[in-house]
């Protein structure tokens, strides 16, 4: 019965390039940047690394900027940080708002953005926006620099599109200024995970809503999309029955991927995700 | 690895393993055992140091980590014989009574206080969310917060 | 605990039997296994040190693999034991496979029984029917991979 | 005359060291040459051993020594709760397991290295091999036949089978001739203590003396050390057991542990300072659990609200061994509160103790009367309904009327004092329940669901008279002893067997003795926890130690007094029968002018230059207290919550709590006692709850899982007392340690079923979670009523 982390070796490398060569030399490595997805992992030893690789004092991961209203949010960002930023505020709410409800103080204040996403635990909050936000991911690894959609970064649980080697740099997200958008969350009582986390982006046009972005956390191995919701609320002046309509279409939608565990059984999780989704539109329109 | 950490004003220097975790090198490399440890998933929040000024859970931290930075413990909140105001508060207001979350408690809200001088009930109990207590049910621990805030807001 | 699933190759019925079938195969399927050595005097069960796990949760594990029950081209029971991370884990599958003809898929539907003892239990409890879901997607996908392109 | 001490908030005299990080918790402690040990622990709930190989781990860097069950030589662990005219069978319970575990955590082997991650690094490298056997982990299907068996010598896994009566034709007929008889099958789940301190214990042994030291989380060294000795071999007086600053215990720092012995022993063996301390996982597989019953119970009633007879038989999980007081808590601490606080004529509890491959099930805050308490009021709320009256109406109909001196009730208990029906009155004044009740309707025309729970309970506590103890079979006796010694300049050492860990005694025993004999607080000094510097005691819990150990210390002050008295009628030349006292001096009467202070007094008394004749030297009494009753704390709490349909989730909107507990010695403490314990108490209807898969691994093992109550899950409670003394008790105090806990759980309960009536909903499994209220409404014939 452990809290203490099985050995390992140790890296602090003073430059990105020299930590994606470390990373790449050693398929046992880890990358450590705040460490609040790993290392529980390595108390309980769950998790045992031959070597660890920090990158957490990084210059080149650090920094929240705007750029034509677009979101640059370095990877090594706190949740803290993103969470008081007022460009986060001002360009991306929902991402303000699902950074300010990831575990819990303590754990906004080291844990970082790029950690979380490259994580990808499904009950994470900022997955789940960053999605919904249609965030890109900017990637640097031994063959160099490429930037992936959060559409096609995340593949299944615990599971992205990260290479061997690869780290996130940074993370791109298209202001929302002007566009209505919350993140709502269930969060389970113990873990403060989310059970159900609901994201929408609407742009309206006076009353009706001409575009939508939803996406689902919590209920599916992965932050998930709803195509079948975001349709039924394009077009829609957002009243009750389409709201509902858009409710019922995302319970559709991942009906058969929710995953239940004793806290919320399956059934519970699908409900749950469609109430969700009603109250993320409130939100977002309040 | 040789690591050099600023404890309380203190600069401790020190040939330690890279898996050891922050808090057992300030419980027992150091010996400050003011700062407890309650469980091993990061949850209970016993263990809540500052570092950098910021709260953390000091079981969710690598000594190696820490290396360059610095740190305060429950043991260097006061000012010489001067308690600081929450750790004051927390004794006016009966905010524990088996002490052992208190440290935890005490550090999580004074750092709680620097982002947020003048909490509502509502902000303080949120900011509390990841800090178990057994003891008090929590209403004294809110109420010391409270009158902390009061306190230090002047 | 008990799971189930699906999967659906494009392939004929006796070609998916047949690399079900083959240890080679199987241990380039599963994940982080590298060789299968057969148990002596044990048939169809073969004894195999595997990395297994997903992201940080990853770590070795050793283990026996059986195959029983076989009636091919139909139905057979795959049946593991490993240990490693200070947990157990013995799940037996039930695999049936079913020919459709309009489609040209053979489907594989797998009932499971899994029971997981010691850390995994205590501290995965949230994750271990979806990781579960997900290593066998993975074996199924390994093992289409060795079937000749259709 | 100034404020008197008795009766005020002061501020604590524990804190300062607290809050400032000096404390000294038993994982703190440090002795050069100190080693090690970590525990091999079974992932099985249910196994042969079959082969363990330790060559691994004993090539390890740092490791000393690797010990497996077969080398312990420690005596098996006691059950220390042999209840009577129950057929108990006490399995033998081996330190370390030889042939067979019987639980998720069963120790199976020991490891010993110069550093603690080392010997974790060792533990994980012994290799056991077992024979899996089936387990079962659920007392009801335990019993029945071809469930697997834990141990030979108990068939059908029945410890024992235990029947509290008021008499069983009087019940049988009660239910017979009852207009109504309501039914219900509750589960009281299994809730884990999680005292914030996990156990640890630090031994050290002085071959060459032949001495043990054990610094020890513990609730109650004296019983440690008296079991302790038992199981190690080493004489009581070589044995000195240690609680220092105690991180909690909630009851799970009583019972007698294996680790706790396996420390002193390798101490013992490898002459070198030990320690072990348990992880929060650790804790949660091997650190007793509470509750744990399937109770059918049911309740007899006239169409007029009297009720007419309570029964219920009750299956209580005991775990995979008996731990120390582990029988007595399902029958004489549950049995025995049948009565409530109502006068309920007829009174039956059949109580069957059940071994599941599970953490062994033992005290956890309240013990038995929580269990009791609920299904009471659980009963009393269905019972309303059934009758289509108040249940406020119901509870004060069978109300015991108020009384001083003792009650007799059915189940042949004498309640101390009690008036219940003024605690109600106020808890309700404070609601204004009517107007509730008014808005409730309201809001739920509004489709919001608004929920009133209310409760009346009177407890049991101040355990307890140590006649009764010996005859319900408690291996032990339940009286307190206190000395006080105060030094000749004047400063006070009251030293106390009982060993407090969070209550607060270092203050309000000091109050005690400043409201006796007048020596100000700040020269008090209440010394407890070790059993080398402290009288005999049993130890801190089912809210005893004010009411038993406090006790004597009042009666040690007063001996003290009157020996002050008889010194200062010779000091100032008077009778002793004309010396007046107050505010700590001693003067004649009529001449308050000419007094003694009680320091003066005690420097004439130890320098004892002139001493009245026959008096002996000093200014040090002893005191030994047997309460002749239990003390009988009652109150009535109400709970308002509002359940949200949508998602079931449960707020709690407001909490009242009306306790008498007697007088209080400092309101401000007993407020946190009353707090601390309806937050344990809530934290059972909402939130706890410990599950076990059915092969008997544990699926909430850490707190990610198990859910605690946090800050922002209560708004702030609203509290009041009424002041009904113990008539036996020397300053009237009653126990409040528990109350809130033995409260909360029914009136949390019965507030969500209450807001939950428009859905039909009747029962749901606690703990009430978002799924399962969810779940209930979604079930419910009439849901029709949420639309």
């Amino acid at each position: 019965m452990s809290m203490r982390p099985a050995n390992f070796d140790y890296q602090r490398p003073t430059s990105l390039s020299e930590a994606i060569q470390l990373l790449a030399n050693n398929d046992e490595a880890k990358a450590l940047a705040g460490g609040h997805s790993l290392i529980p992992a390595m108390n309980q030893r769950l998790s045992t690394p031959e070597q660890l690789v920090d990158i957490g004092r990084l210059d080149e991961l650090k920094g929240i900027s705007t750029n034509n209203g677009t979101l640059s949010i370095g990877a090594l960002s706190t949740h803290a940080q993103i969470a008081a930023s007022s460009d986060v505020r001002t360009h991306c709410a929902a991402l303000a708002t699902a950074t300010g409800l990831v575990g819990d103080p303590q754990v906004r204040n080291w844990g970082t953005l790029g950690g979380n996403l490259a994580h990808a635990d499904p009950a994470s909050d900022p997955p789940t926006v960053v999605l919904a936000a249609g965030g890109t991911l900017h990637l640097q690894g031994p063959n160099g620099t490429r930037s992936v959609s959060a559409d096609n970064f995340f593949i299944d649980l615990f599971t992205t599109d990260l290479q061997p080697g690869e780290l996130i740099t940074r993370i791109e997200i298209p202001s929302l200024q002007g566009k209505k958008n919350a993140y709502v969350k269930l969060a389970h009582p113990a873990s403060r995970y989310a059970i159900v986390g609901v994201c929408v982006v609407l742009e309206m046009n006076g009353n009706e809503c001409v575009s939508a972005r939803v996406a689902v956390g919590g209920a599916t191995p992965k932050a998930t999309r709803s195509p079948s919701a975001e349709e039924r609320l394009t077009g829609s002046s957002l009243q009750v029955a389409a709201v509902d309509a858009a409710a019922e279409a995302l319970v559709n939608d991942i009906a058969g991927d929710v995953m239940g565990d004793l806290f919320a059984p399956e059934d519970y999780r699908r409900a749950m995700a469609g109430v969700y989704l009603k109250r993320a539109v409130q939100a977002a329109m309040a | 690895m040789n690591v050099s950490i600023t404890i309380n004003g203190t600069v401790y220097e020190r040939d330690i393993e890279p898996r050891m975790l922050l808090v057992h090198f300030i419980r027992e490399e150091l010996g400050l055992t003011g700062t407890n440890i309650g469980c091993d998933t990061s949850q209970c929040g016993a263990c809540t140091i500052h570092m950098d000024g910021r709260s953390l859970k000091s079981c969710t931290c690598l000594a190696v980590q820490a290396d360059g930075r610095e740190i305060t413990t429950i043991e260097g909140l006061a000012d010489g014989d001067n308690l600081h105001p929450m750790q004051e508060a927390f004794w006016d207001n009966h905010g524990l009574q088996c002490g052992y979350c208190t440290p935890g408690m005490i550090m999580a809200s004074t750092a709680f206080l620097k982002d947020n001088p003048h909490p509502t009930e509502e902000e303080i109990r949120h900011a509390l969310e990841g800090n178990f207590c057994r003891c008090t049910g929590y209403q004294n621990i809110v109420k010391s917060i409270k009158a902390a805030s009061e306190k230090m807001g002047g | 605990m008990q799971l189930t699933g699906s999967y659906k190759f494009n392939h004929e019925q006796q070609a998916v039997w047949d690399v079900l079938m083959n240890p080679d195969a199987i241990a380039k399927a599963l994940p982080g296994v590298d060789e299968l050595i057969p148990v002596e005097g044990e048939p169809d069960t073969w004894r195999a040190d595997a990395k297994l796990g997903i992201a940080t949760v990853r770590g070795k594990y050793s283990g026996i693999v059986k195959l029983s029950e076989q009636n091919p081209p139909n139905q057979y029971r795959l049946t593991v034991s490993g240990s490693g991370q200070n947990s157990i884990i013995d799940g037996t599958t039930l695999i049936s496979l079913s020919y459709d003809a309009d489609n040209q898929q053979t489907i594989l539907n797998w009932e499971a029984d899994v029971q997981i003892s010691g850390k995994l239990a205590s501290i995965g409890q949230r994750l271990i029917g979806a990781a579960a879901n997900m290593m066998s997607k993975q074996f199924f996908q390994g093992l289409e991979k060795q079937l000749p392109k259709s | 005359m100034g404020t008197r001490i008795f009766g005020s908030g002061i501020r604590r005299r524990e804190d300062p060291r607290l809050i400032t990080g000096q404390a000294k918790y038993t994982d703190d402690m440090v002795l050069p040459g100190m080693v090690h040990l970590a525990m091999v622990r079974s992932p099985h709930a249910h196994a042969r051993i079959v082969n363990i190989d330790t060559s691994a781990a004993e090539a390890m860097d740092g490791v000393i020594a690797v010990y497996t069950g077969e080398q312990v030589t420690l005596n098996p662990l006691p059950c220390a709760w042999l209840i009577p005219d129950s057929d108990l069978i006490t399995p033998e319970h081996p330190a370390v397991a030889v042939e067979k575990v019987r639980y998720v955590g069963d120790a199976v082997a020991l490891v010993v290295a110069e550093t603690r991650y080392q010997a974790e690094d060792a533990a994980d490298a012994v290799r056991v091999e077992y024979e899996v056997l089936p387990a079962v982990v659920n007392p009801e299907a335990a019993t029945r036949a071809g469930a697997p068996q834990l141990h030979d010598d108990v068939p059908n896994n029945i410890a024992f089978r235990w029947v509290a009566s008021s008499g069983d034709e009087g019940v049988e007929q009660a239910f017979a001739e009852a207009d109504v008889v309501v039914k219900e099958r509750i589960v009281q789940q299994r809730l884990i203590p999680t005292a914030m301190e996990p156990r640890s214990a630090f031994a050290q042994w002085n071959d060459a003396a032949e001495e043990l030291t054990v610094w020890y989380t513990t609730q109650n060294p004296h019983i440690h050390r008296f079991v302790l000795s038992g199981v190690t071999g080493v004489p009581e007086h070589k044995l000195r057991v240690i609680a220092p600053e105690v991180g909690g215990g909630f009851g799970s720092k009583i019972p007698v542990y294996a680790d706790e012995a396996l420390t002193a022993w390798v101490a013992m063996q490898l002459n070198r300072p030990v320690k072990w301390t348990e992880t929060r996982s650790e804790n949660y597989q091997v650190t007793i659990h509470g509750r744990d019953h399937i109770e059918y119970v049911e309740l007899a009633a006239k169409n007029d609200g009297t009720v007419t007879g309570i029964r219920g038989t009750v299956y209580a999980g005991l775990g995979g061994y008996l731990s120390t007081a582990g029988p007595g808590v399902p029958t004489i601490l549950h049995g025995l509160m049948y009565s409530g606080a109502y006068t309920f004529p007829n009174i039956r509890c059949e109580t069957i103790g059940v071994m599941t491959n599970t953490t062994p099930v033992d005290a956890y805050r309240g013990a038995g009367r929580p269990e009791a308490t609920f299904l009471i009021e659980r009963l009393m709320d269905k019972m309303a309904k059934a009758l289509n009256m108040d249940p406020v109406e119901l509870r004060r109909k069978n109300l015991i009327p108020p009384f001083e001196n003792g009650h007799d009730v059915a189940i042949g208990l004498t309640y101390d004092s009690g008036n219940y029906e003024a605690a109600l009155n106020k808890a309700l004044e404070i609601v204004d329940y009517d107007a509730l009740r008014r808005e409730q309707a309201e809001a739920r025309t509004k489709g919001r669901y608004i929920g009133i729970g209310v409760s009346t309970y009177s407890e049991i506590c101040g355990l307890g008279p140590s006649q009764v103890a010996g005859a319900v079979g408690f291996q032990g006796g339940l009286w307190e002893s206190a000395i006080i010694r105060v030094s000749p300049a004047g400063k006070v050492q009251a030293m106390i067997g009982a060993s407090p860990h969070g209550q607060g005694e270092e203050t309000t025993f000091a109050q005690l003795i400043s409201d006796e004999l007048g020596f100000p607080v700040e020269d008090i000094e209440i010394v407890h926890g070790d059993t080398n510097q402290t009288p005999m005691g049993w130890g801190t819990y089912g809210s005893r130690t004010t009411p038993v150990a406090g006790a004597a210390l009042v009666l040690a002050a007063r001996k003290l007094k009157e020996k002050a008295r008889a010194m200062a009628a010779h000091l100032l030349e008077a009778a002793v029968e004309d010396i007046d006292y107050e505010d700590g001096k001693f003067f004649v009467k009529g001449s308050p002018d000419n007094a003694k202070t009680i320091q003066e007094i005690t420097l004439m008394a130890t320098v004892a230059w002139d001493l009245p004749e026959g008096m002996d030297p000093g200014m040090e009494e002893s005191q030994f207290y047997d309460p002749p009753n239990f003390v009988y704390p009652f109150g009535a709490h109400i709970a308002v919550v509002e359940v949200d349909p949508e998602t079931g989730i449960v707020k709690l909107k407001r909490y009242i709590a009306v306790d008498d507990c007697g007088p209080q010695i400092n309101p401000v403490i007993v407020a946190g006692q009353v707090h601390g314990g309806i937050v344990q108490g809530i934290g059972q209807a909402l939130f706890e709850g410990a599950v076990y898969d059915d092969n008997g691994q544990l699926l909430t093992g850490t707190m990610m899982d198990y859910t605690l109550p946090r800050a922002d899950d209560f708004p702030n409670f609203e509290l009041d007392h009424t002041v009904t003394p113990s008539p036996h008790h020397p300053a009237g105090i009653k126990g409040v340690g528990e109350t809130g806990t033995i409260a909360s759980t029914p009136t949390v309960y019965n507030a969500v079923i209450d807001a939950l009536q428009p859905f039909g909903v009747e029962q749901i499994d606690m703990p009430l979670t978002p799924s399962r209220v969810w779940q209930a409404i979604q079930e419910s014939s009439s849901n029709r009523g949420g639309d």
